[in-house]
């Protein structure tokens, strides 16, 4: 845990506490939803990754737009998102926040920013490059933030995306959570160098940038940093944030492929109750962050009871939405 | 009225909606100080300058991707694939993400975008620089799909597809660049989902799209002087939104249907076409449906193969008077 | 005979097919150690080690064209496709690569390879992880295309697709994987390109692929003992070598197709059954061909959504009873 | 020019002159008889980058496997090819190499390792490794040698390919020729590094390997370190020789778009006449010199007269060649 770091304002700190034990609480909540039966399809959560959205988030304009993949619930809420309508799209119920239609994979809420979970490894990067681009076409001073794994650095969108956003010094960061494994196979056995995203920096002419991923307020300033640069025409950045997923990549995986020590030792490095040590250490009362996860444990259970109460999705909207005019006719 | 050929029916049409929109911005290879390979954006850079029209690398995926990156946020971007092959490059960004976000966001996000390609074949280009390319974008929900016969449907298709607030793959067919026709002076728009009866007739009903489009007509006329057959001919122009009710009134009154494709056979457009009329306009009917199309093979180049392999005039003709004659 | 699910029966058919030939080897994501994300290949490392089985990048690009780089060089690369929606991410391997590189050459390549591919919906997954793309790989020329519906023929086709000295996408239906059956002891193998009549009746012909099948005989039977109806439910299995005799035998007795899809609607397999019926066995048709299919939209996720948009046993009967009443 | 290195044989010095005057005699007349309308559809021209298809082929063994582009004249007719088959492709007749099916960018000759000319920027960088995986696999002791454009760094199969082969140590070398243009747009305008393979290479764990691709004995001496390096286990290289076209990209372009200083100053630095320099100056006489240049002249006069003389393609094989057993039928 770095030392406080001096400019990182009491109010900044305590939004991210906020946002990181928001995110652990509903996520917890969602997977026991999972086993129940009542979330349907699959989830990937992001338990123990939670720095990385509240850090990142907490250094964006609320106009700026967020990229993230399937594991994006923590994404997704630390724009804001409410967590009612999150949950009833993982129930797939007609109050979801896409009406059931997206699922638990393709969270968006445009009037957040939070521009789409995408379930295709890779495909966000270039959408969020075009993002950016516009932003710098309409000069209205957005950033594009495109949060992704570490496999995903294999795969050629990300060179496509990451060359030509160099090129055209676009607005866009571009954060690897280097959670260190893809689905079950360790990154580090299908990667030709030891950090997926940093060592492949310079290969756009970019700083090679590595972070401590549990680490929120080392996030947080690294963002903050690479944020503004892009802000002010600086062209993009790639972080890599190491992390580590604390349960399996999703559904019902167990995560049996990882060591057992390698696992305890990360979750013994957990997050959140690491920030809390700090911000104790850094003289917030406990009585504040007890109100804070009381908040979360609040929301969480006020937002499920919300979701359950939701009815299923009516057959009406199955043919709706595909176009502009809230139809999907092919023909006349 | 100024005739123009198919290939400067392009830049015009887009000049028109760049001077009316300036959201509207250009992307792809080659595209500006060259003009494109078929010179089909000549003069746009001048024109409208670097930030509108923008060269890219070699990266179809991060292009395509970032036009529709660029759609979600207020622009409506105007992407080239160079040719229509290279499609298959970005295929996820197109079938996966541009065509599904809307459904999936259930209408959160709108993709006004279009995605210009040069398809078809005539130049010898051989496997890879050939396809017709159109029935993989009608196979995917969501996208629409356009295909323009002439220079005066190039600028008024492109207008219409510019200012739709949906994706559209818009298919520039290489064989007819150096064809000439009237485009009608001033604003021209031509709304989507109308096909055009370029020929009437009352025997048969021929339904075509772009490429096979003049030599279905070429055809027609051979039937008509030669064997007295009457066939009606119908441009498609768009095959999504589909002009299903000029499809089936013409074969109500003809009771014959053939389909022109330059698509390889299987899952053709033709056979769409085939399936709605077999089943909506089967009681009109009195002769097998009939489809002429490219073999299901990839496309030859050399000059003698690639002739035989696209439906030629003489293979439309050939083909609707033998059948009409067994069908008799 | 041993009772295998769908699933055992994937595993099963490629270690037949290993163990009689070393020069098949496998490689995707996650597919070794992990034995893939839906258990298909477990077990397949242990028994064969990891030089035959091979685990990948995330770089379906990388993993296809290196499967068609070792079929031209004496391999039998089988090639997991983790879900059939990634098809898009490597389309460009697929289509224009490995489809036309044998015509292309004029034979001097020879690509034996297997694209095997978890396809279809039913668990939820939404747009991007539940398509059937099984209408993508039959239009493009150069692809042999099968989707078994029972454990057995997934065993025998998986066999004859490896032996194949052509380029197969093997798509695996999601949804069938916890489906039992009975699997012949000893080697099984299913010659690629025939049609199985899975139930015979004479008053329509219900023509079904993959997860399709077991609906289409539900409703068959249901018809019958609800309707008097007698249908014939034929399970396709492969789209390509498509058994056109089969269907055509069928409507020639029946008079009447149905085909039941779970693409979408536009330019899906069954489009391309009913212009074959509609050209050559038109004669003996006396009521409108009608197809069955998924609207033409991406899928839902939400349950309520997703079992609405696929054809349901109720969706098949009751639109084959109100259709035969229609044409009475 | 680098002095001339002592282990590089008379032989292997006299191979690669032949491989470069034919190349040349080939390419100059396939453009007049393009002009001619001749040759059809399009060709793409190597004329100025002999030195590199030369000095690499010069550097492989018979049965090792070679994947080049559309521009692929050069790399295919070094591996022995013969000139009138690859005449007859580009017009399009019978006795073609492909029998009229592929066409000028489609050259392949099996029996020669010359594995295909592939048209779609990248596609081949996978399916070279996949060549090697497969000799990996046998044990064949054969290496895939793949040729590629400095455009083509650009795209995600190059990624993909790289890192894929570098994990696998792959017998496979990628030799990127850099000649600074990918159709029209220079590669500098569209790319975020200066070297667009070599600056790439250590994302992929690779040596940066630079070669003049001008200098037909220092492309060789790399290309031989690389192919003994793979052949041996060492794993992949990427190697970028630096050079450039003397006329347009393809067909009638004139190639405007480039000053016209840099193309004189190139032409000034044309591999062929400078290799004949540099071999009259390692002592090997001009009549010696003079005799490899004939050969190349009466081999493509004779190699074109055999051309002119075929038949177009008969009907008949239009559907022939589909599928392995001949034909192309898609039902029974
Ligand atoms: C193109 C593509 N290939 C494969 C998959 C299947 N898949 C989903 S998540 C995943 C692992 C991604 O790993 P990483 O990028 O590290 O992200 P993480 O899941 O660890 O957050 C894979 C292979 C996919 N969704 N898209
Ligand atoms: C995927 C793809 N995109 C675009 C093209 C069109 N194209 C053909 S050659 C070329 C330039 C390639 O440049 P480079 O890799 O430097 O090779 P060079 O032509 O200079 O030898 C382009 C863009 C293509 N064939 N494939
Ligand atoms: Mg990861
Ligand atoms: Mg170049």
């Amino acid at each position: 845990m770095t030392t406080k770091v001096p400019d990182i304002s009491r109010e900044v700190q305590l939004r991210m506490y906020q946002t990181m034990v928001d995110c652990r609480t509903f996520e917890v909540r969602a997977q026991e939803l999972f086993f129940e039966g009542l979330v349907r399809g699959t989830t990937h959560l992001g338990i123990g990754q939670e720095a990385v959205a509240a850090g990142v988030a907490a250094a964006m304009r609320a106009d700026d737009y967020t990229f993230c993949t399937y594991r994006g619930h923590n994404h997704t809420l630390a724009r804001g998102v409410p967590m009612a309508p999150v949950f009833a799209e993982l129930f797939g119920r007609a109050t979801g926040l896409l009406g059931g239609k997206g699922g638990s994979m393709h969270l968006t809420s445009v009037q957040h920013g939070a521009m789409g979970s995408y379930a295709i490894v890779g495909a966000h990067l270039p959408i969020a490059l075009g993002a950016a681009w516009s932003a710098q076409y309409r000069k209205s001073g957005q950033v594009a933030v495109c949060f992704f794994g570490d496999g995903t650095t294999n795969i050629g969108a990300f060179h496509e995306a990451l060359n030509m956003a160099a090129v055209w010094k676009a607005p866009v960061v571009f954060v690897c959570e280097n959670n260190q494994y893809m689905e079950y196979t360790p990154i580090r056995d299908v990667t030709a160098v030891e950090h997926p995203a940093a060592d492949r920096a310079s290969a756009y002419g970019l700083e090679s940038i590595i972070v401590d991923g549990n680490d929120v307020e080392a996030v947080h300033l690294v963002a903050r940093t690479a944020v503004d640069r892009a802000r002010s025409g600086g062209g993009p950045s790639l972080i890599e944030a190491v992390t580590y997923r604390h349960g399996g990549h999703s559904r019902a995986d167990p995560g049996k492929y990882r060591p057992d020590e390698e696992v305890a030792a990360w979750k013994a490095r957990d997050p959140v109750p690491a920030y809390r040590t700090h911000l104790l250490a850094a003289g917030i009362t406990e009585a504040v962050l007890d109100s804070l996860e009381a908040v979360a444990r609040d929301a969480v259970a006020a937002a499920e009871a919300e979701a359950r109460a939701a009815p299923e999705p009516a057959g009406e909207v199955l043919e709706t939405q595909l176009w502009a005019n809230g139809g999907s006719a092919w023909r006349n | 009225m100024a005739e123009l050929t198919y290939r400067q029916a392009v830049a015009t049409g887009i000049a028109q909606e760049m001077a009316r929109d300036p959201n509207v911005v250009l992307i792809g290879e080659d595209i500006g100080a060259a003009g494109g390979v078929f010179k089909l954006t000549e003069g746009l850079l001048d024109k409208f300058g670097p930030e509108r029209v923008r060269d890219t690398p070699i990266s179809e995926q991060a292009l395509v991707g970032a036009a529709m990156g660029a759609a979600m946020t207020g622009l409506r971007p105007v992407a080239e694939l160079m040719f229509s092959d290279f499609f298959a490059v970005a295929w996820d960004m197109v079938a996966n993400q541009i065509a599904k976000t809307r459904y999936m966001t259930d209408g959160q996000v709108s993709l006004p975008l279009v995605l210009r390609t040069a398809n078809g074949a005539g130049l010898r280009f051989g496997a890879q620089h050939s396809q017709s390319v159109e029935n993989w974008a009608m196979a995917i929900p969501g996208l629409k799909v356009v295909a323009p016969s002439t220079p005066a449907d190039v600028v008024g298709l492109m207008a219409a597809a510019i200012r739709d607030p949906d994706p559209v793959v818009f298919c520039e067919h290489k064989a007819l660049f150096a064809v000439k026709g009237e485009v009608p002076d001033g604003e021209h728009l031509v709304p989507l989902g109308e096909a055009a009866i370029v020929r009437s007739g009352t025997d048969c009903t021929i339904v075509a799209l772009a490429a096979m489009v003049p030599r279905a007509i070429d055809a027609a006329d051979r039937l008509a002087a030669d064997h007295g057959i009457s066939a009606e001919v119908i441009d498609l122009r768009t095959l999504v939104p589909l002009d299903a009710a000029a499809i089936l009134a013409s074969v109500t009154k003809t009771s014959r249907l053939f389909t022109v494709e330059e698509n390889p056979r299987l899952c053709g457009w033709g056979a769409e076409i085939v399936s709605l009329v077999a089943d909506e306009a089967f009681y009109s009917l009195d002769a097998p449906l009939v489809r002429i199309t490219t073999p299901h093979i990839p496309l030859p180049s050399a000059a003698a193969l690639e002739d035989l392999a696209v439906p030629s005039v003489d293979r439309i003709a050939d083909t609707v008077r033998r059948r009409l004659e067994q069908a008799r």
